[in-house]
C-alpha cells in the first residue's frame, strides 16, 4: 500500500505485481499513484529469466533450435527463422525455395495466430470477455494447421539448418486454404464487436499516444511503431528469406494511439492472409532442405540478421570463434524496446489507461527478459 | 543514405569495414560519443547493446538501424581494462536496460548512467556475471573476427 | 421506535394483491405501549392500546375491511423476520468456519495480497484523495433512495399497471437528481495532477 | 565501486539454487468438526467439482492454460473455469511455465495467502522439473516447483496439450474424491475406461 512517508502528498505505491491479468505474464509495475492517476512507473524485469544466452554459449550451434520457439512462444518461428538465416548466412548455405517458402507460410501463420492471441487478451483487458472467445476459435484453427505441419502446438520445431524440418502435402494446402477463406469471412465479426464497438472505442481513442521520435528513440519497433505512423517492417526494408517476391502492403496508423496499434494489427493479419495465399499458389517443388554439416561451425567473426517478429525488429547476433558453440549470441528482444518507453509515456495517466496502453505494447514478458 | 553516414563516421575516426547493408565500426572509446551522435543524426534507432568476454577485457558492441533502410551499423568499443564504460543512455534512451542487462551479465560499470540496478538477476545475485566465460575457454579478440580482413577503406555499395 | 415493513392480505377483499403495511410500534423500556399502522391514503391511522386485544380497522376511502390481528401473532411475525434478517448475515460464516479444514493461518497469509509481493507501509494512515471520499456520499445518495422506496410501495399498493409504475417512476426519477446533481458539479470528473510540478501535486480534487 | 574481481569459474551458482525460504510444508492433514465428517464426501464432491484456478501464467504454458479455458478444450466442463486472479478466492493453483529464483518468493507467497483446502497442479516440465532449463549451467531457474512449494498433480509436456490439463483436473478430482468423475454428468464422452 502507501509509504507512510507519503501521507502528506497523497502518494501511494502500489504493486501491479508480477502475478497480475493484464500483464500477461511475470512484469512488475512499482506504481506511484495520486488518486487513479499514475504519477511514477517502475517496471521490474527478470521474474521470466531463463538464460537462453548462458544456454547458447554452452550448446552446439544447432542446439539453440529447441530455445528459439520457447523465447517468444507466442510467435516463435520468426525467431527459429532469423537464427537458421543467420547460421545459413554465416555457413553460406544455399536454402531451397520450397523451403523457403514453407517458411513464410509457416511464419505468417504464426503471426496471425500470435495477433489473435493479442487481440483476445488486449480486449479481456478491457473488460470485454467475448472477443477472445472468438479470437480463440480462429486462433485453434491456425494452431491445428501448425501442429499439423511442425508437429507441436506452440513451441514449433520446424526452422532447422537449411530448410524446415517436414513438408506439407497436398491435404494440408486445402486446410490452409480454408483457413484463409474462413478467416476473412470472420474480420465482419471482429468489426461488428470490436472495431465499432462505442466503448472500445473511447477506450482507446487517444490513449498512450507514441510519438514517432519518440518511438524511435527507445527503439521501438514492429506495430507499436508503425501505428505512431513510421511504416517501418523489415519484411519490406530489408526483404530476407524470399519475401521480396511476396507483394503486400505495410499498414500504419496515424496517431499511434491504442486503436491505432489495434487496426494495424488486424491490417497485418489481412495482409499476412494474402502472403499465405501468394506463397501457396507459387509453391515450388523439390526439397525442404539443404545437405547441411552435421556439426555447424561457422568462421570465426559476428553475423547479424534482422527479422521481423508479430511484435517488432528480432535480431540475432552472434559472434563465432571458429568452434562449434557459439562464443556470444545476442538475441534483441522487440518487445524490451517497446516497453522501455512505458514510463515516460504513462506518468500522468490514469489507471485505467495504463492498463490499456500496457495491453496494447502486445509484451510477452520472457521474452524481455530471454 | 548509409554513405552519408559512413563518411561521417569515417570522418570522427571509426575503422569502418561494410558489407552489403551492414556496417562494422570499430571505434575507441574515446570517439565513442562522437559516434554515436552522428548516427542519432542520422535517424538511427538503437537496436541491441551487449558485451563479448575477450581475454582482452569486454568488447562492448551496439547495433543501430534506419527504420527505411536494411542499412545497420554494429559499432564495437573496448570498455575500459577496470570493466568501466561510457553510458550512452543520454544519447539513445532506448539503451538504458541493455546497458543494465549488461551490467548484470557481465558487471560492467557505465558511467552517468541514470539507474544502474539489476534488471533481471535477483538481489542476492546482483553480482552473479553469468555471461562470463570461464578463462580457459576466452578467446583473443583477434580469432574472433573475420579471417580475410577485407581493406577498410572499401566503399560501401 | 422500530419500522417494520411487512405484507397482510386484506380477508374481506381477496382479489386485492398483498398491500404492504407499516407497523410503527412506540414502545418504552417495558412494553410496547401503542402501535400505529401506516397505510396507504388511511384518512387518519388508529391507534391502539395494547392492553385489551384490540382489533384493526382501517378506515380508508377505499371501503377497507376489518383485519383480525391478534398481537401475540404480531410478535411471532416480527421475531421471524428479524431473525431471518440477521441469521441471513451470520450464517455463511459460521458455515464456512464449520466446513473449512482448520489450519492456523500463518503470517505471510495474514498480510494483504498485492500481486504477490510485501506490501509497503499501511493502509490505515494513508489519507486517501477527496474524490474517493465524493464516490461514498453519491453511494449514500442511491441507498437513502432505496429505503425511501419501501414506504413508497407501500404508499402506491392499491394502484396497479402502468399508474403504478408511472408513480414510482416518477419518485425514482425525483431522488436520483441527487446523481444529476452530483454529475453537474463534477464530482465525477478526476482532475489530473500536473506532473511536471516537482512539488506536491495540487490536492484538490473539486 | 569496487573493480569485479575475475571469477575462477564462469558461474559458480549452485546447480539448482534453492529459494530463501526454505518448502512450504503442508501441515498435518485438516480434520472436520465430527459431525460432519459423514458430510465429507458431499464436500469433497462440490470442492472437486468447483476448483476455481488462480490466474498464474508464467510463460508458454499459460497459453496453453488458455486454450484449455477457452471454448474448444473448455475447462468449465468439469468446474474450472472461473479464472480467479485474487489466491484469497482460488482454491487451485496451476503454475503455468517457469519459476526462477526471482519469482519464487512470490510464488511461495501466493501459496500461503491461498485459502484452505488448496491444491497445486505443475504444469509443464518447467514447473515439474526445471523443463530445457534445467542443466549444467543452471543459475536461475528453480528446478521443479515442488521445492517451493507441496504439489498434487504434475502434468508432463513443454508445452503440455489442454487435454493433459483436462487429465490433470480428473486426476486432482480423483485424488480429492476417490472416483474419477464425481458428479455423472461429467463422464468423459467417448466412454474411456476407469483407471
Amino acid at each position: 500500500m502507501n509509504g507512510s512517508q507519503d501521507t502528506r502528498t497523497f502518494r501511494m505505491h502500489l504493486n501491479l505485481g508480477p502475478q497480475h491479468p493484464s500483464t500477461h505474464g511475470v512484469l512488475q509495475l512499482e506504481l506511484e499513484m495520486y488518486g487513479e492517476y499514475v504519477l511514477g512507473i517502475d517496471p521490474v524485469l527478470g521474474y521470466g529469466h531463463r538464460m537462453h544466452e548462458k544456454m547458447a554459449e554452452q550448446r552446439p550451434w544447432q542446439a539453440f533450435f529447441a530455445n528459439t520457439p520457447r523465447i517468444d512462444y507466442a510467435c516463435g518461428l520468426p525467431h527459429g527463422h532469423c537464427y537458421a538465416l543467420m547460421l545459413e548466412q554465416a555457413l553460406q548455405i544455399e536454402v531451397p525455395p520450397r523451403a523457403l517458402a514453407l517458411r513464410i507460410i509457416a511464419s505468417e501463420l504464426n503471426r496471425i495466430a500470435s495477433h489473435l492471441l493479442w487481440v483476445g487478451a488486449f480486449l479481456l483487458d478491457l473488460g470485454a470477455f467475448t472477443p477472445i472467445l472468438y479470437c480463440f476459435d480462429d486462433r485453434e484453427q491456425a494452431v491445428d494447421i501448425l501442429e499439423h505441419m511442425t508437429g507441436s502446438r506452440l513451441t514449433h520445431p520446424y526452422m532447422c539448418l537449411g530448410g524446415v524440418t517436414g513438408d506439407i502435402d497436398e491435404e494440408t494446402v486445402v486446410n490452409i486454404r480454408a483457413f484463409i477463406r474462413r478467416m476473412r469471412s470472420r474480420f465482419q465479426i471482429y468489426e461488428r464487436l470490436v472495431t465499432n464497438n462505442v466503448i472500445f472505442i473511447m477506450r482507446t481513442r487517444g490513449v498512450g499516444v507514441i510519438a514517432a521520435d519518440m518511438a524511435r528513440a527507445y527503439g521501438a519497433t514492429g506495430p507499436v511503431l508503425r501505428g505512431s505512423g513510421l511504416s517501418c517492417d523489415i519484411r519490406t526494408v530489408a526483404p530476407y528469406g524470399g519475401y521480396d517476391g511476396y507483394a503486400f502492403e505495410v499498414p500504419t496508423g496515424e496517431r499511434g494511439d491504442c486503436l491505432d496499434r489495434y487496426r494495424v494489427r488486424m491490417e497485418e493479419m489481412r495482409q499476412s492472409l494474402n502472403i499465405i495465399g501468394q506463397a501457396l499458389e507459387r509453391l515450388p517443388g523439390g526439397p525442404v532442405r539443404a545437405e547441411v554439416p552435421r556439426k555447424a561451425a561457422p568462421p570465426p567473426g559476428q553475423y547479424s540478421c534482422s527479422v521481423e517478429g508479430a511484435r517488432g525488429d528480432v535480431t540475432y547476433w552472434a559472434v563465432s570463434d571458429g568452434s562449434d558453440t557459439p562464443y556470444r549470441l545476442k538475441i534483441r528482444s522487440p518487445c524490451m524496446g517497446n516497453l522501455s518507453l512505458l514510463p515516460k509515456l504513462c506518468r500522468g495517466m490514469a489507471l485505467a489507461d495504463l492498463i490499456a496502453t500496457l495491453g496494447s505494447l502486445d509484451l510477452v514478458i520472457p521474452e524481455i527478459d530471454r | 543514405m548509409p554513405d552519408t553516414t559512413l563518411m561521417a563516421l569515417k570522418a570522427a575516426g571509426a575503422r569502418v569495414r561494410a558489407e552489403g547493408s551492414l556496417i562494422e565500426a570499430g571505434v575507441d572509446t574515446a570517439i565513442l560519443k562522437r559516434c554515436a551522435l552522428v548516427l542519432r543524426d542520422a535517424g538511427m534507432y538503437p537496436v541491441f547493446m551487449t558485451a563479448v568476454h575477450t581475454e582482452a577485457g569486454f568488447m562492448l558492441c551496439y547495433q543501430f538501424a534506419l527504420w527505411d533502410s536494411p542499412c545497420r551499423v554494429l559499432v564495437s568499443t573496448p570498455a575500459k581494462n577496470d570493466g568501466r564504460a561510457v553510458s550512452l543512455t543520454p544519447l539513445f534512451p532506448g539503451l538504458q536496460w541493455h546497458e543494465r542487462e549488461a551490467r548484470d551479465m557481465f558487471g560492467i560499470i557505465f558511467e552517468n548512467h541514470p539507474d544502474l540496478r539489476p534488471l533481471l538477476l535477483c538481489d542476492e545475485d546482483r553480482d552473479l556475471q553469468p555471461l562470463r566465460k570461464d578463462p580457459a575457454r576466452l578467446k583473443t579478440p583477434e580469432q574472433l573476427t573475420r579471417a580475410e580482413h577485407t581493406d577498410p577503406d572499401e566503399q560501401a555499395p | 421506535m422500530i419500522v417494520i415493513p411487512d405484507l397482510i392480505r386484506d380477508p374481506c377483499n381477496p382479489r386485492m394483491p398483498c398491500s404492504l403495511l407499516s407497523i410503527v410500534l412506540i414502545t418504552d423500556r417495558t412494553r410496547v405501549k401503542n402501535i400505529f399502522l401506516l397505510t396507504p391514503f388511511a384518512p387518519e391511522s388508529y391507534s391502539y392500546n395494547i392492553g385489551k386485544t384490540p382489533k384493526f380497522f382501517l378506515r380508508t376511502g377505499k371501503g377497507f375491511g376489518a383485519v383480525e390481528l391478534d398481537n401475540r401473532l404480531l410478535y411471532v411475525y416480527i421475531f421471524s423476520v428479524l431473525s431471518t434478517g440477521i441469521a441471513a448475515a451470520v450464517v455463511p460464516l459460521i458455515i464456512a468456519r464449520v466446513i473449512s479444514p482448520r489450519r492456523r493461518p500463518g503470517a505471510i497469509s495474514v498480510q494483504p495480497y498485492e500481486c504477490g509481493m510485501q506490501t509497503r507501509g499501511f493502509a490505515w494512515d494513508f489519507r486517501f484523495g477527496i474524490a474517493f471520499y465524493l464516490y461514498a456520499l453519491i453511494f449514500l445518495a442511491f441507498e437513502v433512495d432505496v429505503l425511501y422506496l419501501f414506504p413508497a410501495a407501500a404508499a402506491f399498493a392499491p394502484e396497479t399497471g402502468m399508474r403504478a409504475l408511472m408513480l414510482l417512476g416518477l419518485f425514482l426519477t425525483v431522488l436520483s437528481l441527487s446523481l444529476v446533481y452530483a454529475w453537474k458539479k463534477g464530482s465525477f470528473e478526476w482532475t489530473p495532477p500536473d506532473i511536471d510540478k516537482k512539488d506536491v501535486p495540487r490536492q484538490d480534487a473539486r | 565501486m569496487d573493480t569485479p574481481g575475475h571469477r575462477q569459474k564462469g558461474c559458480p551458482a549452485p546447480r539448482c539454487p534453492v529459494a530463501p525460504p526454505n518448502c512450504v510444508q503442508p501441515d498435518d492433514t485438516p480434520t472436520l468438526w465430527y459431525p460432519l465428517r459423514l458430510a465429507e464426501p458431499i464436500l469433497d464432491a462440490c470442492r472437486a467439482n468447483s476448483l476455481w484456478p488462480l490466474t498464474f501464467g508464467l510463460s508458454c504454458c499459460a497459453i496453453e492454460m488458455m486454450s484449455a479455458g477457452m471454448a474448444r478444450f473448455d475447462m468449465a466442463r468439469y468446474g474450472a473455469e472461473v479464472f480467479r486472479p485474487s489466491p484469497r478466492q482460488a482454491d487451485l493453483m496451476i503454475v503455468a511455465g517457469t519459476v526462477n529464483k526471482k519469482m519464487a518468493p512470490v510464488v511461495q507467497r501466493l501459496y500461503e495467502q491461498m485459502a484452505d483446502p488448496k491444491w497445486v497442479i505443475a504444469l509443464g516440465n518447467c514447473a515439474v522439473s526445471g523443463g530445457p532449463f534445467a542443466g549444467e549451467g543452471n543459475y536461475a531457474v528453480i528446478e521443479g516447483v515442488d521445492r517451493l512449494i507441496p504439489v498434487d498433480v504434475y502434468v508432463t509436456g513443454c508445452p503440455p496439450r489442454p487435454e493433459g490439463l483436462l487429465e490433470a483436473i480428473f486426476t486432482l478430482q480423483e485424488k480429492i474424491t476417490g472416483r474419477r468423475h464425481p458428479l455423472p454428468q461429467n463422464r468423459h464422452p467417448h466412454k474411456v475406461q476407469k483407471r
